[in-house]
């Protein structure tokens, strides 16, 4: 890899993305209720086609999708403690010598 | 008769077997060379010496044939096999030629090493090896080494 | 021209295209390994469906070319990547990396079309050993890394070769037991061979357990060869799964894992490319759900899924390699920040990111919910409501996890150009054929192995958008939640266990307590041997002591003699009695 | 009579004539290209003998009717055995010239010459003869020039490996002079066809027995059975690398010829395995060799013993085909022959190469060699591939045959062994892969590399990938030749 610029905390010009954060956020929800106003038209109409009938039921994709993230990103949380060792943890003599531990360890 | 007394008669067998012990023992147990050769022949004239006596033909006379007239073959003679002699012809010669070459590169060895004693030309060869790998011989370490090193 | 390229087996322009990439130099050879993918391409218009080309070899008949409509999709799925990757490969200077490449796109291509078990076998080795170049090959470019990567390549390729030796013993023996090579569905059952080339195949597919390898040994490519790698060796296994063990059902339990648990690892994974490696085997998992379910519907799913999959995964890897190309890392604690100076690549990732996340009206939406669909018409619950948990998994780490932290989310002050062109426009096709199949599904529904079942498949039902839409979107919102509450795991420099950890610790650890034990009793035994031998030689009367030392010593004549004496006795003995 | 109907005795006789010949005129150039000429032509003759030889062609001596006259027999695998011998001696000596100009004493290339001839004399001999006397005297023949050839290796070693050579050679030989008699004492004839019809009746008698145990030991001492391979490594390491080359790629497989005419012409399969139980005592050393020649072979500093090492391990397998008692194993056996003759031969050819650049084959010697060497690395490379059996090559093919015929025989742990000790292969081929590739610490100058040297390894590799790709002709002529042996004598 060619030589490349080490990290520096000096503040930067924001973009667009940074500057409407929250606008961006906002807009997610007002798009999240309109996807919950099309479920109550299609639950009430009842021409849902589905396999099963749990997936009939109003906004269950939206909870089912809901939870299920917030349970894995909170067990793989936990799992961490379980799991993680440190970067040097299989090959300790090599990855000292290597050339990315500088940058590792301005972080760690 | 009795299985012993049985083998007792063939006794030029044993006579053969006793030999051939003796010539493998020589091989085995002598780190002299040259009494290494010498086994070696005591062991194929042991060979020999089986091939004669099956050629032999009890009450068989020498296979030339004994004429009772001229032109004439003498009748109701027992002759021995003439075959495994003929081949012995060429055995010996086959043990002439390797006693030759056995005992060339013996003399050839002596010149070496200054000696023909088994034990002094292995001792020697283990230094030579050594010596050999000695100019490169932290790289030959290394490269030893490195093996064992994964942990 | 036509009938020229008909007469060789698919994969050979590659194959034997690669040997003369030596005698080329610079943008020439450049040129020259981008057209032979193009050029193999169009050779498979010179067959027709159906068509069989064989060859009798070793006393049995084979058949090396089979094109039907299962090889033929994976077929072109592969070209298309062989002339992705190459493209994106324009900046490599070595001309190994380039041979490689194209023996194992070809060698991929050729076990495809292979009829018959024996060149199955022949091509599987291939792939295996051209491939390990490329894990090598950033040990090369980088010295400090160059343990590191031959040790991942000797663990990569030690898998490899076990997966080929396991296909061999298991061909021989299917062979012996049927009498028949023919690579056909023959399921778990038809002999005692069938079990081993399962396992042979599942090695290739990372089966869970089996997984490790890949997350072992892409990450530690170069930026070209975790690309190159990541789009032909387990989509090779899965369409050997699909050819050979189509409605297996122990597959269905099998995928449904592989979908769940590499989500967890993702999410805590800080290597990048490492995290695309864990959705890799996500992604397989519903593939061989597929596959596992063996409906029309199902093994539809899986290979358009499978070609889906190729696209945008190539398409994420290659913008991820992009990023380290130009920033040097590739840990989502050091990277933040990136739209500002890599527009395009952004776009590009997100395109890829909404296409494994299965948003309406990219690819991914359009070929899993067939997998999903099929999974719906068997009535398998618990397997239904896996997969749709994995899907929301999917949205983390690859649809949210690796835009955000690359390219948004803490700006780390990365100020680089934006990726060379030659990676641009591989990753531009890739986003273009993502959109295109997400928009047209019936291009690829046509191609694949049950184009009338497909047919009547329609993935934009409203039902099937709008449920999508708010799994993927509340998802979404649920990260955002997180973040907000800083409950979300931060990205840290670490190294995560997982099965890896048997054989690079444990198996080694015991290994190795192993190793003196055996070296104690190859010792011992040897010592045994040895003194048992100075021992006969002592009671002949020879004086001399025979060196004891390494197995390799050469004896005497003395020696070598008795033991010529003593097996004469032996089998004297055993005539005797 | 044609020409054709005296080929197998002109095989024989063309070198042997020749050899004094060279001795009597002794012009360096003369002779280098006599010997040349002479070996090419008897390849040619053993090509020509593959293609025509079906049904076995009986040769009489002098024109006496066997069994009194001497017969010789070609059979289509001692066709084979021929062609794969004449082949090897024909491109060792290619490297011959070279490699013995550097060894042998100044004015004395003529001997080398004459005694290589002769090697090959015995060698072909003891292949086409159908007498078993003949054997022997071919068998001696071919080891008294062997164990001159051996002394003209470059180091004084050379003198102790040859004689230790003809001390176990001898023994063998006279093991085998020893059997042979006693059978003929039995039977009252050395014919051995005619042999093969009397034992019918007389083999179960202790004599026999006896007979067949001198016969088993001393092939297997002249084949380097484990664990009686002690000469071999010395032998192949310490001769001149056309001469290791050369016996590589011809000695021991004349030996497994013999020994498969025992078991399958004398006394036939059936009774070698079933009444007198040769497998229990073959198998278990087959495996024996084929693991611990391997596991040896990962512990030499020295590539010429390495190759050695190898070669025991391979005799392993060749004796394991054997051992299944089967026509497919037999067939594999042929086809492991020919697989090994080219591969070892033409590893031996580049270590040639090798030795002659850096003056030795050791393995730490080895270092950066892909760089000094790049050819020269990638053939040896080549040649490691092809003793794994790594698919394209001839050791594939005939590994795939040997695994099958033990399924075949139902030895599963058999095939499973086979496949394990193909990975110890890879070992020993890594170690030297290793060295070349991946250690660059103490590197020396670059090289030239003279296309000319190439020649000899080029040819030996390029069969082998000829036969691994290509496999149908060699797979054709092993599988006719193991059903006319495994029938037995007509």
């Amino acid at each position: 890899m060619s030589e490349h610029p080490t990290p520096h905390s000096e503040p930067h010009e924001q973009s667009w993305f940074e500057a409407n954060t929250a606008l961006i956020i906002r807009g997610l929800v007002v798009f999240a209720i309109g996807l919950l106003a099309w479920d109550v038209a299609l639950t009430v109409q009842g021409t849902k086609h589905v396999h099963y009938d749990f997936e009939r039921w109003f906004g269950f994709y939206a909870a089912a999708g809901f939870v299920s993230y917030v349970f894995l990103v909170l067990t793989a949380k936990r799992l961490r403690t379980l799991l993680a060792r440190p970067v040097d943890y299989y090959d300790p003599i090599v990855e000292a010598e290597a050339s990315e531990d500088e940058h590792h360890g301005g972080h760690a | 008769m009795s299985p012993f007394l049985v083998s007792l008669g063939l006794w030029n067998y044993w006579l053969v077997v006793v030999l051939m012990m003796v010539g493998l023992y020589l091989v085995i147990a002598k780190g002299n060379l040259v009494k290494k050769l010498m086994g070696l022949n005591i062991f194929q004239g042991a060979v020999i010496m089986l091939y004669v006596s099956m050629g032999k033909v009890s009450g068989g006379t020498a296979p030339i044939f004994i004429e009772s007239s001229p032109g004439e073959l003498a009748e109701g003679i027992v002759y021995s096999n003439p075959l495994p002699h003929v081949l012995m012809l060429t055995a010996i010669v086959v043990g002439v030629a390797t006693t030759a070459v056995g005992l060339a590169l013996a003399v050839r060895i002596r010149e070496a090493y200054g000696t023909v004693e088994e034990d002094d030309v292995t001792r020697i060869q283990r230094l030579d090896e050594l010596h050999e790998i000695g100019l490169s011989a932290r790289d030959a370490l290394r490269e030893l080494g490195s093996e064992g090193e994964e942990e | 021209m036509m009938e020229l390229l008909g007469s060789i087996f698919p994969g050979a322009i590659l194959i034997f295209g690669a040997l003369l990439v030596p005698f080329l130099k610079g943008n020439l050879r450049n040129a020259y390994v981008v057209l032979l993918p193009i050029l193999s391409a169009l050779q498979l218009f010179a067959f027709e469906l159906g068509f069989q080309g064989g060859q009798s070899f070793f006393g049995l008949e084979l058949t090396i070319v089979r094109f039907d409509a299962l090889s033929r999709i994976f077929g072109i799925v592969f070209h298309i990547a062989a002339v992705l990757v190459c493209i994106y490969g324009w900046h490599v200077k070595r001309s190994l990396d380039h041979i490689c490449t194209l023996i194992y796109a070809g060698s991929a291509i050729g076990a495809t079309f292979a009829g018959d078990l024996v060149t199955l076998f022949v091509f599987w080795e291939l792939t295996a050993v051209s491939s390990v170049f490329l894990v090598w090959a950033r040990g090369m470019d980088e010295p400090a890394r160059k343990e590191r990567a031959y040790r991942a390549g000797m663990r990569y390729l030690i898998v490899q070769v076990g997966s080929g030796v396991a296909l061999l013993a298991g061909v021989l023996l299917h062979f012996r037991d049927t009498g028949s090579i023919a690579f056909e569905n023959f399921g778990l059952d038809a002999s005692r061979g069938a079990p081993l080339i399962f396992l042979a195949f599942g090695v290739k597919a990372a089966f869970p357990l089996l997984h490790n390898w890949v997350q072992d040994a892409y990450p530690e490519s170069t930026v070209a060869g975790t690309v190159v790698l990541a789009s032909f060796t387990t989509k090779l296994a899965i369409y050997a799964l699909a050819r050979g063990f189509a409605g297996t059902e122990i597959l269905i339990p099998i995928g449904a894992t592989m979908t769940v648990f590499p989500i967890f690892f993702a999410v805590i994974e800080n290597d990048l490319r490492r995290v695309l490696a864990y959705s890799l085997n996500n992604q397989l998992g519903y593939m061989i759900v597929g596959i596992g379910i063996g409906t029309e519907l199902a093994l539809n799913g899986a290979a358009a899924h499978a070609f889906a999959h190729i696209l945008y995964k190539g398409l994420l890897l290659m913008s991820m390699g992009a990023v380290l190309f130009r920033t040097g890392t590739i840990n989502a604690s050091e990277l933040g920040g990136l739209h500002k100076s890599m527009p395009l690549t952004t776009v590009f990732c997100i395109i890829g990111a909404m296409a494994i996340s299965a948003v309406p009206g990219l690819s991914g939406f359009v070929t899993k919910s067939m997998v999903i669909s099929a999974v719906g018409n068997e009535h398998l619950t618990i397997i239904f409501g896996v997969l749709l948990f994995a899907s929301a998994g999917v949205a983390d780490h690859s649809g949210i996890k690796i835009p955000f932290f690359t390219f948004f989310a803490h700006d780390q002050g990365h100020r680089v150009k934006e990726a060379p062109l030659h990676m641009l426009i591989p990753m531009g096709i890739a986003a273009a054929l993502c959109i295109g199949i997400g928009v047209y599904p019936d291009a690829l529904y046509s191609l694949l192995p049950f184009p009338a079942t497909a047919a009547e498949y329609h993935p934009y039902d409203a039902t099937h958008v709008l449920t999508m839409l708010e799994l993927l979107l509340f998802a979404g919102l649920a990260f955002v939640v997180l973040m907000k509450l800083g409950v979300y795991p931060p990205e840290l420099p670490r190294t995560n266990l997982d099965t890896d950890w048997f054989y690079r610790r444990f198996a080694k650890n015991v290994a190795l307590d192993f190793g003196h034990l055996a070296e104690y009793g190859r010792a011992s035994l040897w010592q045994g041997f040895v003194r048992f031998r100075n021992a006969m030689l002592r009671v002949i009367g020879h004086h001399h002591q025979p060196p004891e030392g390494m197995l390799g010593e050469p004896w005497t004549a003395s020696a070598t003699t008795l033991w010529a004496a003593l097996l004469l006795g032996a089998l004297l003995l055993m005539y005797y009695s | 009579m044609s020409l054709l109907d005296h080929l197998p005795v002109l095989l024989v006789i063309g070198p042997l004539l020749c050899a004094p010949l060279l001795v009597l005129i002794r012009i360096p150039s003369v002779v280098r290209w006599l010997a040349q000429a002479v070996v090419t032509a008897t390849a040619a003759g053993a090509f020509w003998l593959v293609q025509t030889v079906n049904e076995p062609i009986s040769y009489r001596m002098g024109g006496w009717t066997p069994p009194v006259g001497i017969e010789y027999r070609v059979d289509k695998v001692a066709a084979l055995v021929a062609l794969v011998v004449t082949s090897v001696a024909a491109i060792a000596l290619l490297i011959g010239h070279k490699a013995a100009r550097d060894t042998v004493i100044k004015g004395r290339l003529h001997l080398f010459y004459a005694a290589y001839l002769l090697c090959l004399t015995g060698l072909l001999g003891m292949t086409m003869t159908g007498d078993a006397f003949n054997v022997f005297v071919f068998l001696e023949i071919s080891s008294l020039s062997t164990y001159a050839l051996v002394a003209m290796g470059r180091r004084r070693n050379a003198f102790v490996a040859a004689f230790n050579y003809l001390v176990l050679g001898t023994i063998g030989g006279t093991f085998v002079l020893i059997g042979i008699g006693l059978m003929f004492q039995m039977t009252g004839t050395l014919n051995m066809a005619d042999l093969a019809e009397r034992l019918v009746e007389a083999r179960d008698t202790r004599t026999i027995h006896v007979a067949l145990a001198f016969m088993l030991i001393g092939l297997s001492v002249k084949l380097a059975v484990f664990p009686l391979h002690q000469w071999l490594p010395n032998a192949y390491a310490e001769s001149p690398s056309a001469v290791s080359t050369f016996l590589a790629g011809s000695a021991t497989k004349v030996v497994y010829f013999q020994l498969m005419r025992v078991i399958f012409t004398l006394f036939g399969a059936s009774y070698i395995f079933g009444e007198a139980r040769l497998g229990t005592l073959l198998v278990p050393l087959s495996l024996l060799a084929m693991f611990l020649g391997s596991a040896a072979a990962v512990y030499q500093s020295s590539l010429k013993r390495l190759l050695a090492y190898s070669s025991i391990a391979q005799v392993g397998y060749l004796t394991l085909a054997l051992a299944l008692g089967t026509e497919e194993g037999l067939r594999a056996g042929l086809l492991h022959l020919m697989a090994h003759a080219v591969t070892k031969a033409g590893m031996f050819a580049v270590v040639a190469i090798i030795v002659d650049r850096l003056g030795t084959d050791h393995i730490a010697a080895l270092q950066g060699l892909s760089r000094r060497m790049p050819i020269t690395a990638g053939l040896l490379v080549l040649g490691g591939i092809g003793l794994i059996g790594v698919p394209g090559t001839a050791g594939f093919v005939s590994k795939l045959a040997l695994v099958d015929a033990a399924l075949g025989a139902e030895h599963v742990f058999v095939a499973g062994a086979i496949l394990m000790s193909s990975l110890i292969a890879v070992v020993y081929v890594w170690r030297v892969v290793e060295v070349m590739y991946f250690k660059t610490e103490s590197e020396g100058p670059r090289l030239r590399e003279r296309p000319a040297s190439f020649v000899p390894a080029g040819i030996f590799l390029a069969l082998m990938l000829g036969m691994g790709l290509y496999s149908e002709p060699a797979f054709e002529l092993a599988r006719a030749g193991a059903s006319q042996l495994f029938g037995g004598m007509p």
